[in-house]
């Protein structure tokens, strides 16, 4: 494809060509951003070499940016997170990559003591972005499955975004590269080869604090983010056939959070699931449940409901993790008794 | 450096190659995509796991970790539960709760499991040294870590803090000079990492972890300075890792010239020659030995191939002790 | 006051006596329980000496108990609290003092990777006891006047108490310090000293995971703990002159929470407020109000509505830290609006 | 040990006497209800703050803690923003939200302001030193951090990474022998903190923290070999606490014999004392200088006592950079 090429012609290749994988769109926007701006700089474990990261998303990043711009870490997440935090200070903008999201909690100093209070503090300016593979559901065992978003949604001073497409996956890692604050970026593991969908070539930012409403429907609200918007479309055909309209709201930002987005579609449907694959006790679930209980209220005609994962180590063998995990069938039977409330 | 009898000598051997067989066993169980998640190889690991585990006393406490399945089974945990563990089952020791060889506890074993996060293990293993020095019993701890977490924050926070304790404590550092995919010298700056005792004042030697007679000489020794109230060592056991990370992982970017160097070193081969050299043992005994290890292994696959998955309703159960 | 004293005498003696402040109850249940039981030991940042801690906690302890069972730490929280854990596993009882709750976050992975999981995991009981002296009001500044519990809540395997009395501050203790888990115990600074109340001298063991009604009420609920329960009783009293009978519930237990008292007084009153010093935004009080809305709707008569920390670092200077935090006519004046909705 | 002039050595005696002013009547204020929450005394660090501070270029760039107000005055920070910001007022550095000396943080002055997690300001101090060498410029960073947070994990990831990275970076550790209530011999099993440098391949020197001299001379050195691609270094300055950890604490843990010591050895006297032996000034010119620094301190307490509160509307700005 030729950026000469005809516009008719274009756009049916492109929309060919540009199905990336959830995975593929997160190096796309890290590769683009970092030709664009010599600012960015790459900070991880395992992250240079032949080798690019755990999940390769920085395979060829030190061939083509050099070993000064990729820089491979020894395990030390409380220390290269907050060195990434001077490099902010200093106008650079790394970009974390924490192995699996599981190890942010051993840099977590770094991250809600020094880094999300220092604008607030003495007004510098710190805009790194962490990126955390997130999630399970592919029997990986209490310590590479985990959705710690809700601890960073409690922390003043941080951004957490969490894509659930390719589109938005790139979208959003431009933003939060872009954002002069720390941003932490959720990225689902199990989508991660499991997902494809078009992703614009441009760099087309989505903006952070923006929610979307990924089906439309008037019969039930599901909000919902990362890998549950997909098990949530799932339940929403399965049970479209039983003449349920369900609507989805993919929250992408869960800090700062969408309400008026949220709200709307509490008021619009008057029902109204939750749903994550984080613990449901204290996740983002309540917050998104406590607001509408506030400010809907008077909207609502059922309970507000949430599915979670439930309050245990996320297990490793599959059936324990099945049963942790909220599945379609749950989402549909939820839904079902919300609508006949 | 000698240690151990020849009668030790040999079931020193009867574990390495329990281990090295275990191991080899779950790779190509892995590989026939009959594992369930990930897992790890220890292969190359043999001599040091089981050369510092064989000189604990059976009522001392230990951490392994990752490359350390010689350590569970010197200790007790037969292969029947830890493949049952790995391939998730209820008769595992997590009882699918925990992945691999992740979490394998067992305080009737005197094993403390671990967590991914490296090397969390440590400073509760320093803690039962510590509740040792308040009972005064004479019992030692010993926790193993790698390479990779000689960097961490946490490793030195222990060590520190064993030095002013004077607890009973042994720390092994496998150097198989590789975290993940990063050598040695982009984790630090140092040639041994045996250097970081001084920065504790706490006793390090550096030993050659595929030599298990070295290794249990020199850990035995620390074990005994720790029962007498001697304090806590460090002990750097060079080493390489022969596989990738973990099983998916090729290792692409391991030269190859460094694994053809370290395989003429194999801990297993290397004792097996000196079963030769000082005549010690008839070839007809290896043999025996390795036939023993493949029924012992055969058992375990069979066991925890054949074994029930976990009832999806005893999800919330365990997560309080009563 | 002897043993042997007649009980009349003995209980007019004793209530006079039996005032302690909030901190003295403290350092008795831990006194008491250490003299019961050789198994527990202390474990943390200058507890030892003839200085005891940074609020003299422990003051006297190492007189008392010797060196070997009050352990003064170098500060290192991952790995004293890491070693508590292991001496945990080994039978015994540590109670960890981290000098201030914000600095339970240097040892995050201790406690919610390895201690928090351990039981589930293989069955290792670890049970100990952190006490964390929280929140603010008192300027303290961003990192000495946190109120992290939410956190720990959303963490599987840990409980979480947060006594508001004297009474209570000693029998939470002996229940902590007496199970088998980990527990944190969140003290509330502003009440050390400031507040006195009687406290049975035999240790009374409070149960965690059961709530208590603070004040009995027919028109609005306030849920609420720690300091909060006493802003809440003196809006309650504020209110009361406009005849307005307000319910409290001190929950004292976070993690279990006591959702039956919780549901009782919601569906009781119809009208829900929550109120804690802790960030309002995914807060404990965010699973309080998503409980109450799913569970307790159909009795719902007016939006739950919520009052927490504002989504700021917890400010120094007295202004800044008085609007950040919910005051007395914040609380009477959003009991008002609930009960004219 | 010689590496300023005398008139350079008249500037430094300045700096330290103005922060000894100020100090002092920081303390007095709060001695006397006039503070606002608590505060700290760098009383006996004067030679170390300043001495190291001094060594330093306008480009470059420092984390200062809470024993430091003479680095905060000697980059910039005026005594008026410092008293305002203890104050909780509009005026102070953070305009009311973070307390004492914390978050004295200024960019425009090279000043990484810290948090209370200590030493969390030595990784943000690293990170300064990283982003010059990747942008090739001839800056250098300093981390203050005490005794006490020399064993802390994040000191030792900090140094091993500064290592690996050769950053120029220059660690100066004030051993003012206790952290908070806990001595030495409590906190490490180690004499000097400088042999903490070995356990990451950093270089180590020990001076005399009260001989701003000595102070400055080892510094400028670790400083001009890491501007021309050296590495880091690491400093251990030994000196003493002269107050409590903070204003409340009349630290009756500490031996009286161990403070009168080290009032002989008082950095500011002791200057004093070689400006009297080499002769370099007159007694009335340190007369002139004391007053000129308490006319410098009384006008910035009339400053900060007489600035408004910040406004509570402000409550929410500023939490996030536009
Ligand atoms: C705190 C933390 N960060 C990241 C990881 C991811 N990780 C798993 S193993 C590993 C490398 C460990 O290297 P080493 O300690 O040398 O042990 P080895 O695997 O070589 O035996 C890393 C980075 C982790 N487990 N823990
Ligand atoms: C991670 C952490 N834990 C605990 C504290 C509480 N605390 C504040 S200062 C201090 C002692 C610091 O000692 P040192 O590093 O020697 O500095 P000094 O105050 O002696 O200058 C402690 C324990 C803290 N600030 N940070
Ligand atoms: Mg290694
Ligand atoms: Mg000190």
């Amino acid at each position: 494809m030729t950026p000469n090429g005809s516009s008719g012609e274009r756009s049916v290749a492109s929309e060919e060509d540009r199905k990336l994988s959830y995975i593929e769109a997160i190096s796309e926007a890290l590769r683009e951003e970092m030709r664009r701006d010599e600012d960015i700089i790459v900070i991880g474990e395992d992250v240079g070499g032949e080798f690019g990261g755990a999940f390769n998303v920085t395979k060829g990043f030190e061939d083509e940016f050099g070993r000064r711009r990729i820089l491979n870490m020894p395990m030390t997440e409380n220390a290269f997170i907050g060195a990434a935090t001077g490099m902010a200070l200093m106008g650079l903008r790394p970009v974390i990559e924490v192995q699996f999201a599981d190890f942010i909690t051993s840099g977590y100093d770094a991250i809600v003591q020094f880094a999300a209070t220092n604008h607030y503090r003495w007004g510098g300016a710190v805009p790194w972005v962490i990126r955390a593979p997130s999630d399970g559901g592919i029997s990986s065992g209490p310590f590479h499955s985990q959705n710690p978003e809700a601890w960073f949604m409690h922390t003043p001073g941080l951004k957490v975004v969490a894509p659930a497409t390719p589109a938005d996956a790139k979208g959003l890692l431009l933003s939060a590269i872009r954002d002069n604050n720390p941003v932490i970026y959720f990225e689902s593991k199990p989508l991660y080869r499991s997902l494809k969908g078009v992703v614009p070539e441009e760099g087309i930012a989505i903006p952070i604090g923006q929610a979307r409403v990924a089906r439309e429907g008037t019969d039930v609200t599901i909000v919902t983010y990362g890998a549950m918007v997909h098990e949530s479309l799932k339940a929403a055909e399965e049970i479209s056939s039983q003449g349920i309209d369900t609507e989805i709201v993919d929250l992408r930002t869960l800090k700062p959070m969408d309400c008026e987005t949220v709200l709307a579609s509490a008021r619009k449907t008057s029902r109204i699931l939750i749903v994550h694959s984080a613990n449901r006790l204290v996740g983002a679930g309540a917050e998104v449940a406590a607001l509408i209980a506030d400010e809907a209220f008077e909207s609502l005609d059922a309970p507000v409901r949430r599915l979670g994962g439930r309050d245990v180590p996320v297990p490793f063998s599959p059936p324990l993790e099945k049963a942790y995990r909220p599945s379609v069938d749950d989402i549909a039977n939820a839904v079902k008794e919300l609508v006949t409330w | 450096m000698r240690s151990l009898s020849d009668e030790e000598l040999i079931q020193v051997y009867e574990w390495m190659k329990l281990t090295r067989v275990l191991d080899d066993r779950i790779v190509s169980l892995w590989k026939q995509g009959r594992g369930v998640g990930s897992t790890f190889s220890g292969r190359g690991h043999e001599a040091i796991a089981v050369g510092a585990s064989y000189a604990l006393g059976p009522d001392d406490v230990v951490a392994p970790m990752h490359r350390d399945l010689g350590c569970y089974l010197v200790r007790g945990i037969t292969p029947r539960r830890i493949l049952a563990n790995q391939l998730g089952r209820a008769t595992g020791v997590t009882q699918g709760r925990d992945a691999n060889l992740h979490g394998i506890g067992d305080l009737s074993l005197g094993i403390i499991g671990f967590v991914s996060h490296l090397p969390q293990s440590m400073s509760p293993a320093l803690g039962a040294a510590m509740a040792f020095l308040y009972r005064e019993e004479p019992r030692v701890s010993m926790a193993f870590v790698g390479d990779g977490s000689s960097s961490t924050g946490l490793f030195h926070e222990v060590l520190n803090l064993a030095a002013v304790q004077r607890a009973p404590f042994v720390v092994v550092v496998e150097n198989n000079r590789y975290a993940y995919s990063t050598p040695l010298h982009q984790q630090m700056a140092i040639d041994d990492i045996a250097d970081r005792g001084q920065a504790h004042g706490v006793a390090a030697e550096i030993v050659d972890g595929n030599d298990v007679e070295a290794v249990h000489a020199v850990t035995a020794e620390a074990i005994a300075r720790a029962r007498s109230g001697g304090g806590p060592s460090l002990i750097e056991c060079k080493t390489m890792r022969m596989h990738g990370h973990a099983i998916h992982d090729g290792a692409e970017y391991v030269p190859a010239e460094l694994l053809v160097e370290w395989e003429r070193r194999d801990p297993i081969a290397h004792l097996e020659k000196i079963f030769f050299e000082r005549d010690i043992v008839e070839e007809a005994l290896i043999e025996e030995i390795g036939q023993k290890c493949r029924r012992i292994v055969d058992d375990a696959v069979e066991y925890a191939e054949s074994s029930s998955w976990p009832d999806p309703a005893s999800l919330e159960e365990g997560v309080y002790a009563p």
